[in-house]
């Protein structure tokens, strides 16, 4: 088809451009504390060791047999993540190879890069779009604390764990799949300590 | 046609599964045609090129390294070459060889995964993407088994390489040179004549001769519009002058033309890789360094040919540890631009393929 | 026979029954608070590669799609005369043949229309 | 046969191809059939994502999934319960009305399609005599799910999906009921089961281009790859089903799987001999043809690149669809010489079919359409 | 028994979703409810024993015309609008309710020539016969076919680029 | 009354769809709304048609045949009407019936 | 008449899927099975020698990241500084290796190991105490030939294939 000069058409969205930059720097503003590790009841749970029913072992079970991953790959360890995914270690093999493009199918965010500022209200709308329950592995340096980059501050988020909560940490840069599958089961550990029927309680 | 139909905005990217990382592309669409698009940058903006004033000349490595991270050595070669001319550094025969075998290596692995990742933009389900990642983690192998580390080498420094390879890695490497062809024959068999590949890759996305040199491509998105032209041979560096090889190049300068291209990139650095490995001489593997180097007061720019195309590192020194301004020519920002006159009026799932291509690390592009 | 539709529209209402029992057991857990729901309006609002979306969401179409449906009518009436022209060939005879094969070519000077106006074609 | 519920209408003379009685009266065989529907697609939609995740896994040099349960059969479980208890989104613009109901528009079809398939001989819920075109009625409802579920997410990604899948469905509809019509023909009934009776040879060596054409437009019909547009993950994120979660998206999924199941269980019907073979059960031989048909989808699945949309349309409209008619017509008048008689007769038709199948598509490739460049030349 | 409440099922769902049709405000749901109330007009003819016709309008009404019908909604942007009613609301409505009256008076005074032979079963081949025949409707069929084409044609002509 | 199922029954419910699909036709603005309730009045004479048919004459099937060219013509009505409604979109970019006015186009 | 473009291209692509299905797969099943990683790895931890660190502070300079942190003091009867603090911030450490490479004295190795991903970002710090060597926590051979050769060889994929299970 013939396309004619539209650039009419983009071009009136300089608004929408600092509408975004705005969002950024409030964003920055804001999250400069980071979030504390969403984990603390785990330590009371591990020693309370309070049995769990046989309906929460049996949810756990699927939630952690199948997680799918939402995408989320801004940088390099990503490709350690198409690593793991790929022949040689398979993170098939625990049902994990299914990546849903879209947040609202996935359960597991895996971090696998660098975020810098542009993209931290992106990750966190992404996160937030997530239906739950829904977990984070920082993977890599630069998810955990910025790694590399984090002496420009200017640009790279200081670790995820400003923007989201996160519930593994893996460090490396970038760590080896098997790290990541590591990482991967310890979450299942966590997850298979988790309480779902807490009717009565809060 | 002539019912108006008004076009609308959609968002492709940044978290989009084939946009190679954060790339987004603010695309106008009318119905599934692409009639316009606006790459946005700057979603992996690292300040690379800032980092690199605070550091010194040998913490920059490490930087280099993830900037187009599917081709590491590459990078860490291209800095180091700018910091040996800057410097006047002479490397020794065994480390130019063994730069060389790394280089060439870590150039298969990027056009596995950039022939990989367009043919999964394609719509192949996965399939050719995890044979080739299935022959990179081989590559990958050689390499973690000289540097340590899978991706982020940090291998090739100023003045040599970091270490000398182990005994065992030579007798690997020729098992891999001499398993190789026959993957890339099985990939060659599995789409390359692939009807439904042929109908979507032939014709589609063409940049013409003339428009691929007039923006400035380089790598094999020009040598597939029929340009001959790869530095390794237009301006040997290191010691390519002393390897036999062909530059293979495309006729139409669409998307079938660049697969091609770098599948038959793909034997000729093997080719490359058999003549280097022959000719391997013994001797030390780096130069005399200074643990901080300060090369005198003036600038370099150092350019190679990485897997994407034209490298290059222009390097400023006022004499101290750190580099006074680090700028870096990358490829994939260069090729970038052609892709708003080949998308325009082709369907979104086009918009895809000649994308995937065009073969853009993210990393590299924002720096 | 009418037993047979019997079966089908029993067995519609039980298909019915139970998809709407599915959509609906999330519904009857969530109060159980085994599924979570923790709505806000990130959460609700659209996903489009995490941006928000610019413009309307619900977009006029490209007009293409009309020409396609368009004979994809003409040929789906075709099919209603097909089906028990099929079924009966053996009994109707070369006549039967012949029938169909003019009706054939009177909806298909239609359809090789729209191929040669470029119709078919999506530009 | 004991009439509980009397229709009101006598019983015409018309003898059903098969006792419907089996399982005792009306309500039994209803109550029977129902159950064993339902659990037959479902357990065969969980055996569909074994295979394919397995099967797919194995293509690509992997394992897939082997860790949870036995060889990981009980993963598509894993999934089922996760996905149960996921969190249901219906976004703040969407159409909520209509985001409800259609998981339900566009499953209750894929179910339906099951209601006049034999599993064995007569064991099958309502024998109805106008049964394919009871099958090709019900899979056009289906669209309406999709556009319905592509519409009230109110996001356009699902838009554009859905717009793909009305097109797609549209186009293919037609390749797919005019080879059906090759069958009909020959076996002179439209009610499956006698269809299958017909079948003393599979009619796929009768209508070797009747198969082809099923084939790829069935593909088309369901989504499967190559065709698999509407959902195209690398283009248009995860088409009409992007702002679904939780159960409503595993209604979507379901669907998918049950779509192909079908279309596989209609082409072990119509081509493959349905339930005939030697030495098994029938039931069993039926369910080993579905999943073998099914496992060529993932096989194809596999290996592909997706077509694109005007060209999935072009194929439809400019290949398929001539040839199938030509193929119509032949068929017709193959039948009026009433050939399929005698054994040395139904050989040689056979390879007169199967030439007739090389010829036509080299010719039509060659003259009138061509996949094989960027945009279609015809 | 099974018929009749088939029938009243039936035509219960039909006149809620006709109404809907003429009453929901958006148009998408209106064409939504148009496609239901097919739907049970098949119902409808299946208990008038009318099996090839159900499946035909499944087929051509469903599968076809209301794909067309969403298509135009998707193509003209009027979905936003609603389904607004112009002035003559009151005089529509008044004409339609006498028009019903009339219609019903006639219906149940006329004393029509029911007979008690029961319906052919299975219609498909006796269509076929019908339509395809000696003596059946072969000319019609063709003409039909002609009306279509000719429909097709201005709809190609009236809808392309000028 | 559920037993007795008559040809009146199926009449009653043909007018009164028919009379809805008038009503509809007369007083709504919206072209495409317009061409639904026209399907709505086919439908119910085709309802009426196959009634009679099988109350009537259940042998000859004249009623049903008359359906199916009942139907083909709906098909053909409907694929003009869709494209009369593009075509005027298309001039004032509206599909509000009351809008179109010939005379001024 | 040329054959190609008639679906040849597609019969041969189903021929090598199909051949892959009946392939040995290249998996290695990691928590069972693991790889010899590379004698070099480059871990995720270190391991530093109490003994021969002399505090000498090279290898905080020498590390791009700042993420070694030293605190000694001098102690005056025998000449040398003691170590106070010795601790590195591995969730910030990009394993370089650069701090391995400058130590003078051999102090400071990388981890063999890989494994070491935590529920709290606090403890990825390594502190003195954590990175001392135990057979439990061996050191890789990066830049220390020594220790490469105790170790064991490299599971390569390009073997594995050839060899065949
Ligand atoms: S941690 Fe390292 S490898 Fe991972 S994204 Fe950051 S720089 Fe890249
Ligand atoms: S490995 Fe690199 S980043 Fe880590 S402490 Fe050593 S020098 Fe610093
Ligand atoms: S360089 Fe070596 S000796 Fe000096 S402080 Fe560091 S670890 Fe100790």
């Amino acid at each position: 088809m013939e396309v004619g000069d539209i650039r009419p058409y983009i071009y009136p969205d300089i608004e929408l451009d600092r509408e975004e930059g705005q969002g950024i720097e409030d964003l920055k503003a804001n999250s400069q504390p980071a979030i504390p590790d969403p984990d603390k009841w785990l330590d009371e749970e591990l020693s309370q060791n309070i049995l769990l029913t046989s309906a929460d072992a049996l949810i756990n079970w699927g939630r952690r047999s199948s997680l799918w991953t939402a995408i989320c790959f801004p940088a390099c360890c990503a490709f350690e993540f198409i690593a793991a995914n790929g022949p040689r270690f398979d993170l098939a093999r625990f049902g994990m190879e299914i990546l849903r493009a879209s947040p609202r199918q996935a359960d597991l965010m895996i971090t696998a890069g660098t975020l810098t500022w542009k993209m931290a209200p992106n990750v966190q709308r992404i996160y937030n779009q997530m239906a739950e329950p829904k977990w984070v592995i920082a993977m890599g340096s630069c998810g955990i604390s910025g790694g590399i980059f984090a002496s420009a501050p200017y640009a790279v988020v200081p670790g995820y764990n400003h923007i989201i909560p996160v519930d593994v940490y893996i460090p490396g840069c970038p760590p080896r799949p098997e790290a990541l599958i590591y990482g991967i089961q310890m979450l299942q550990k966590k997850i298979a300590k988790r309480r779902n029927l807490t009717l009565g309680k809060d | 046609m002539a019912l108006k139909t008004e076009p609308f905005v959609l968002n492709m990217g940044p978290v989009h599964p084939s946009t190679h990382g954060v790339f987004r592309m603010r695309t106008t669409l009318d119905g599934e045609v692409v009639v316009d698009i606006e790459p946005i940058f700057g979603y992996l903006h690292r300040g690379v090129e800032k980092l690199a004033e605070q550091r010194t000349y040998t913490g920059i490595i490490p930087l280099t390294d993830r900037l187009d991270y599917i081709s590491s050595m590459n990078n860490n070669l291209a800095y180091c070459l700018a910091v040996e001319k800057l410097a006047g550094i002479k490397v020794p025969e065994r480390a130019e060889y063994l730069r060389v075998i790394m280089a060439e290596l870590q150039r298969i692995a990027a056009f596995l995964i950039a022939v990989g990742a367009f043919l999964n933009d394609c719509g192949a389900f996965f399939t050719p993407f995890m044979y080739m990642f299935r022959e990179r983690e081989k590559i990958v192998d050689l390499l973690e088994m000289v540097s340590g580390q899978r991706l982020t080498y940090n291998y090739i420094r100023v003045g040599g390489v970091s270490q000398d390879i182990p005994e065992e890695f030579l007798p690997a490497l020729r098992t891999f040179v001499a398993q190789m062809p026959g993957f890339i024959d099985e990939y060659d068999r599995l789409l390359m004549q692939n009807e439904i590949l042929l109908a979507r890759a032939k014709g589609v996305g063409i940049l013409t001769r003339e428009q691929a040199i007039n923006c400035a491509a380089s790598g094999p998105v020009l040598r597939a519009s029929g340009v001959k032209w790869d530095i390794r041979q237009a301006d040997p560096y290191s010691i390519y002058d002393r390897f036999e090889f062909d530059i293979p190049t495309g006729t139409v300068g669409d998307c079938y033309d660049r697969y091609r291209v770098r599948v038959a990139e793909m034997r000729q650095s093997l080719r490359i890789i058999q003549q280097a490995m022959t000719q391997l001489p013994p001797g030390p593997v780096k130069a005399a360094v200074p643990h901080l180097i300060r090369p005198p007061v003036g600038e370099a720019y150092a350019h190679l040919e990485a897997p994407k195309g034209e490298l290059g590192f222009y390097l400023v020194s006022d004499n101290s540890i750190a580099p006074y301004r680090c700028h870096i020519r990358p490829p994939s920002l260069i090729n970038l631009t052609a892709l708003r006159d080949m998308v325009r009026g082709w369907k979104v799932a086009d918009l895809i393929v000649i994308f995937g291509s065009i073969d853009i690390t993210v990393g590299e592009i924002d720096r | 026979m009418i037993a047979n539709y019997g079966y089908i529209g029993l067995f519609l209402i039980a298909v019915i029954l139970f998809t709407l029992l599915m959509v609906t057991i999330p519904i009857a857990l969530r109060f159980l608070r085994i599924v979570p729901d923790n709505p806000n309006p990130v959460k609700n609002s659209i996903f489009e590669c995490g941006m928000e979306t610019i413009g309307k969401t619900w977009v006029q179409f490209n007009f293409h799609y009309y020409f396609y449906v368009l004979i994809f009518l003409a040929l789906d009436v075709l099919v209603i005369f097909l089906y028990p022209w099929a079924v009966s060939l053996r009994q109707l005879g070369i006549s039967g043949l012949i029938t169909i094969l003019i009706l054939i070519t009177i909806i298909f000077v239609g359809y090789i229309y729209a191929w040669r106006k470029k119709v078919l074609e999506w530009k | 046969m004991m009439p509980v519920l009397n229709f009101g209408i006598h019983h015409q003379v018309f003898i059903p191809a098969v006792p419907p009685d089996w399982p005792g009266g009306f309500w039994w065989h209803w109550l029977f059939f129902t159950v064993v529907i339902i659990a037959f697609v479902l357990t065969m939609v969980m055996g569909a994502i074994y295979i394919e995740r397995r099967g797919m896994g194995r293509m690509q040099s992997r394992l897939g999934p082997n860790r949870t349960g036995p060889f990981g059969l009980l993963q598509p479980v894993a999934d089922a319960i996760k996905v149960l208890l996921k969190e249901n989104i219906v976004p703040v613009k969407a159409d909520k009305l209509v985001h409800w109901l259609a998981p339900v528009v566009a499953f209750a079809p894929a179910l339906m399609l099951f209601a006049v398939i034999p599993f064995q001989d007569g064991a099958l819920l309502a024998d109805l005599n106008i049964g394919i075109l009871y099958i090709v009625a019900i899979s056009s409802v289906s669209t309406v799910g999709i556009f319905m579920a592509g519409w009230a997410s109110s996001n356009k990604y699902s838009l554009l999906g859905a717009m793909r899948n009305v097109a797609a469905i549209v186009s293919y509809e037609m390749p797919l009921v005019l080879a059906i019509v090759g069958v009909v023909l020959i076996a002179g009934s439209l009610s499956l089961n006698r269809i299958v009776i017909a079948q003393d040879i599979p009619f796929i060596l009768l209508q070797p281009l009747g198969f082809f054409l099923f084939f790829a437009a069935g593909c088309a019909e369901i989504n499967r790859s190559p065709f698999d547009l509407m959902e195209a993950d690398s283009e248009i994120v995860a088409g009409f089903h992007t702002e679904y979660s939780g159960m409503k998206f595993a209604m979507f999924y379901l669907v998918e799987y049950a779509e192909a199941i079908a279309i596989a269980a209609i082409i072990t019907t119509l081509f493959l001999g349905g339930w005939r073979g030697p030495l098994l059960p029938p039931w069993l031989w039926f369910v080993t043809k579905v999943m073998a048909v099914f496992f060529t989808m993932v096989w194809t699945r596999t290996t592909l690149p997706r077509i694109r949309i005007d060209q999935l349309m072009a194929l439809a409209w400019k290949f398929l669809l001539p040839l199938a008619v030509i193929n119509l017509i032949i068929t017709a008048i193959q039948v009026l010489a009433s050939w399929p008689d005698t054994l040395p007769w139904t050989l040689v038709m056979i390879i007169v079919n199967f030439t007739i199948l090389a010829v036509l598509v080299l010719l039509w490739s060659k003259f009138f359409f061509r996949l094989g460049w960027g945009r279609i030349e015809v | 028994m099974g018929l009749a409440i088939g029938f009243w099922i039936s035509a219960s769902v039909i006149i809620a979703a006709a109404l809907g049709v003429v009453l929901l405000r958006n148009i998408f749901r209106a064409a939504l409810s148009l496609i239901l109330c097919f739907l049970m007009v098949a119902g409808i003819y299946i208990t008038l024993s009318a099996d090839f016709l159900a499946a035909v309008q499944i087929l051509v009404y469903v599968g076809a015309i209301s794909v067309l019908i969403i298509l135009a909604i998707m193509m003209t942007r009027e979905v936003q609008r609603g389904n607004l009613s112009n002035k003559l609301q009151l005089p529509a409505f008044i004409v339609a309710l006498l028009f019903l009256g009339v219609l019903v008076l006639t219906v149940t005074n006329t004393p029509w020539p029911i007979t008690d032979t029961a319906p052919v079963v299975p219609t498909t081949t006796t269509i076929a016969s019908r339509l395809f025949g000696e003596g059946g409707f072969i000319l019609p069929v063709e003409i039909a076919a002609a009306l279509l084409l000719s429909a097709i044609l201005g709809a190609i002509v009236l809808a392309r680029e000028k | 009354m559920l037993n007795n199922l008559g040809l009146e029954h199926y009449l009653v419910l043909s007018a009164i769809l028919f009379a809805i699909g008038l009503y509809g036709t007369l007083a709504k603005r919206n072209a495409i709304i317009i061409l639904m309730c026209i399907e709505l009045m086919l439908n119910a004479v085709n309802i009426t048609l196959v009634a009679f048919s099988r109350y009537v004459t259940p042998e000859l099937l004249t009623g049903q045949i008359f359906a199916i060219f009942v139907i083909i013509v709906a098909a053909a009505e409907i694929a003009m009407g869709v494209a009369i409604i593009l075509a005027i979109y298309r001039g004032i970019e509206s599909i509000d019936a009351t809008k179109i006015n010939l005379m001024k186009w | 008449m040329k054959f190609e473009r008639y679906g040849i291209g597609i019969v041969k692509g189903l021929m090598v899927t199909i051949m892959h299905l009946l392939r040995h797969p290249t998996v290695s099943q990691y928590p069972e099975q693991r790889l010899n990683t590379s004698r070099r790895i480059r871990g995720n931890e270190f391991i530093w020698d109490q003994v021969k660190c002399t505090g000498c502070g090279t290898c905080t300079k020498a590390c791009p990241q700042g993420a070694i942190e030293i605190v000694t003091s001098t102690s005056q009867e025998e000449n040398k500084y003691t170590v106070d603090k010795y601790q590195i911030d591995t969730g910030y450490c990009i394993q370089c290796g650069l701090c391995v490479e400058a130590c003078p004295y051999e102090a400071l190795y990388l981890g063999y190991a890989y494994e070491c991903a935590k529920y709290q970002r606090g403890e990825l710090v390594q502190t003195k105490e954590m990175m001392l060597e135990s057979p439990l926590r061996k050191a890789s051979g990066y830049f220390s030939p020594k220790r490469a050769a105790k170790l064991p060889k490299q599971t390569l994929l390009l073997e594995r294939i050839t060899e065949k299970k």
